[in-house]
């Protein structure tokens, strides 16, 4: 069962980095996209739009992420700790606590899309979605660099 | 070094899905106003994924070759002692899959940048449905893989 | 000359069916000793072999030969219809010849 | 002359950013400081998967605290955020809502090089 919540963590997750970084390469565009190339297609979106679907896709995946913990507490950590792989299990921990700070930012970083009022907060708006694309890549490679080392059962 | 090495055929496998995603969803929406999140999701230009869906595909095709040798070695055998060989035959199956689409490369690049968009549009729709199919079923049979054993 | 994408996939894809299902890799890789072979090293300390490289190399020879040989009028004639049942050749000799890993399984 | 801010009612969007943004100053502090002084609202022990508000006997297996972490840092950043009146947070620069969780951020990497130090 663990396999399966895993894998499906695993798939909410890259559709989360797809959305989230659709976004911020669309916020820091300095240079108008060239159009018609991967890159620029990539860049050339609205940025706002993806506001509802990253926060929904992160609560979710933070939901399967804190289930599929117990598993990992019970497996895999004791096998990093067995073999000294201390690198990785903190790496864990990193991962486990920006999920953490991430939703905590979830609430700024949804309202300053959202709210009409707080439109004019731009800066603000570039900076909170950066942190939170920062999070995501970092759970995302963490997450996959763990599992390669040992899976859950 | 191979985890490195897994871990970046596991990116380009992410970027292949969402550009061949975008693509394969596409050729199956009726042109309409895109309000929705997933309607905007599907009603992207077609045409103008295909040189991106089959660079990432050779690239993540490549890579997969590359660590190939090791999941023989490691992880296969491992399996294969443990009695899982029902994963093990998941694999293999992951191996001709990803020659179907890696065959109809060619032919699906044919049909997007070279016929007219009018033209063959049931054959381009299945070939692309096909492509994105078989991203979708080695991404998630590589992951259960790597989660049953990884490449260290 | 030119070269045919839809020669090359058709042919691709039958030749590495053809291949696949009669065992016939134009090399062998044996990552345990890291060798190279156009035969079966039947030497069982070399380890595993690898087959899958050998099967695709006969594929692409083919399919590259055949999308520059082959004139544009048989070209022109292929029905599109050939590529709707293409993958399903390629994958169901695939599945067919793994299946005994889901039945009983296998020695070696 | 009476000071405007104070007589008139504040407009929904300064309470929202009021409240959004001391939301997101509690948060990441609650949450740093709960799991540096690994402080536990409860225990879960998966092996056994029960709760508990006392630490149990080995056998139990491992106690994991972070669900606790997480629901007492929300619950103490919505309180701080309905609690807190806007007037207070009328002149705090909007930056802090990301800088501060930044800070957090940063604290955590550094405090996790502890595992290097194994």
């Amino acid at each position: 069962m663990s396999t399966v919540l895993l894998i499906t963590h695993g798939l909410v997750a890259v559709a989360l980095i797809g959305a989230i970084t659709h976004q911020v390469l669309a916020l820091w565009r300095t240079a108008p996209a060239t159009p018609n190339t991967f890159f620029g297609r990539l860049r050339n979106v609205r940025a706002g739009s993806y506001a509802d679907a990253v926060a929904i896709l992160y609560a979710i995946d933070f939901l399967l992420g804190a289930i599929i913990y117990a598993s990992y507490r019970l497996e895999v950590r004791p096998y990093l700790e067995n073999a000294d792989l201390y690198i990785a299990a903190g790496s864990f921990e990193t991962k486990e606590h920006l999920a953490a700070l991430g939703l905590g930012l979830l609430p700024a970083y949804w309202l300053f899309w959202k709210a009409p009022a707080l439109t004019n907060h731009s800066t603000e708006r570039k900076y909170v979605t950066l942190l939170l694309a920062f999070y995501i890549w970092w759970n995302f490679l963490v997450g996959h660099v763990l599992n390669n080392i040992h899976g859950l059962p | 070094m191979i985890a490195f090495w897994d871990v970046l055929h596991a990116i380009f496998a992410m970027l292949l899905l969402g550009a061949v995603t975008h693509q394969g969803l596409s050729v199956w929406r009726k042109p309409a106003p895109a309000r929705a999140f997933i309607d905007r999701f599907r009603a992207v230009n077609g045409p103008g994924y295909a040189n991106a869906v089959v660079v990432l595909y050779l690239v993540t095709f490549a890579l997969g070759c590359y660590i190939y040798p090791p999941y023989v070695l490691d992880v296969k055998s491992s399996l294969f002692a443990a009695g899982l060989s029902g994963q093990v035959g998941l694999f293999q199956i992951k191996e001709h899959v990803a020659v179907v689409a890696l065959a109809l490369l060619p032919v699906y690049w044919h049909y997007w940048r070279t016929v007219p968009l009018t033209e063959d549009t049931g054959i381009r729709r299945f070939v692309t449905t096909v492509i994105m199919v078989a991203v979708w079923w080695n991404l998630v049979v590589g992951h259960i893989l790597n989660n049953t054993k990884g490449l260290v | 000359m030119s070269f045919s994408p839809r020669v090359f996939s058709l042919v691709f894809g039958l030749v590495y069916t053809v291949a696949h299902l009669l065992e016939m890799p134009l090399w062998r890789y044996y990552p345990l000793v890291g060798k190279f072979s156009l035969t079966d090293l039947v030497d069982l300390s070399n380890g595993p072999s690898m087959n899958w490289y050998g099967w695709m190399s006969y594929a692409a020879i083919a399919g590259v030969i055949a999308a520059v040989v082959v004139p544009k009028r048989i070209d022109n004639k292929i029905p599109a219809a050939v590529f709707y049942v293409l993958p399903f050749v390629i994958l169901v000799c695939g599945i067919y010849t793994e299946r005994s890993w889901f039945l009983a399984p296998p020695t070696g | 002359m009476a000071d405007p801010q104070s007589t008139l009612s504040r407009s929904p969007s300064e309470r929202l950013f009021s409240a959004l943004t001391v939301f997101s100053l509690v948060f990441p502090v609650v949450y740093v400081v709960l799991y540096y002084n690994e402080l536990a609202l409860f225990r879960f022990y998966p092996l056994v998967g029960e709760l508990h508000l006392n630490i149990q006997p080995t056998t139990f297996g491992p106690a994991m605290i972070y669900y606790g972490w997480i629901i007492v840092s929300t619950f103490a950043a919505a309180v701080a955020a309905a609690v807190v009146p806007s007037r207070w947070t009328a002149h705090l620069w909007a930056g802090w809502s990301w800088l501060v969780p930044a800070f957090a951020t940063l604290f955590t990497f550094i405090y996790e090089t502890r595992w290097l130090l194994h």
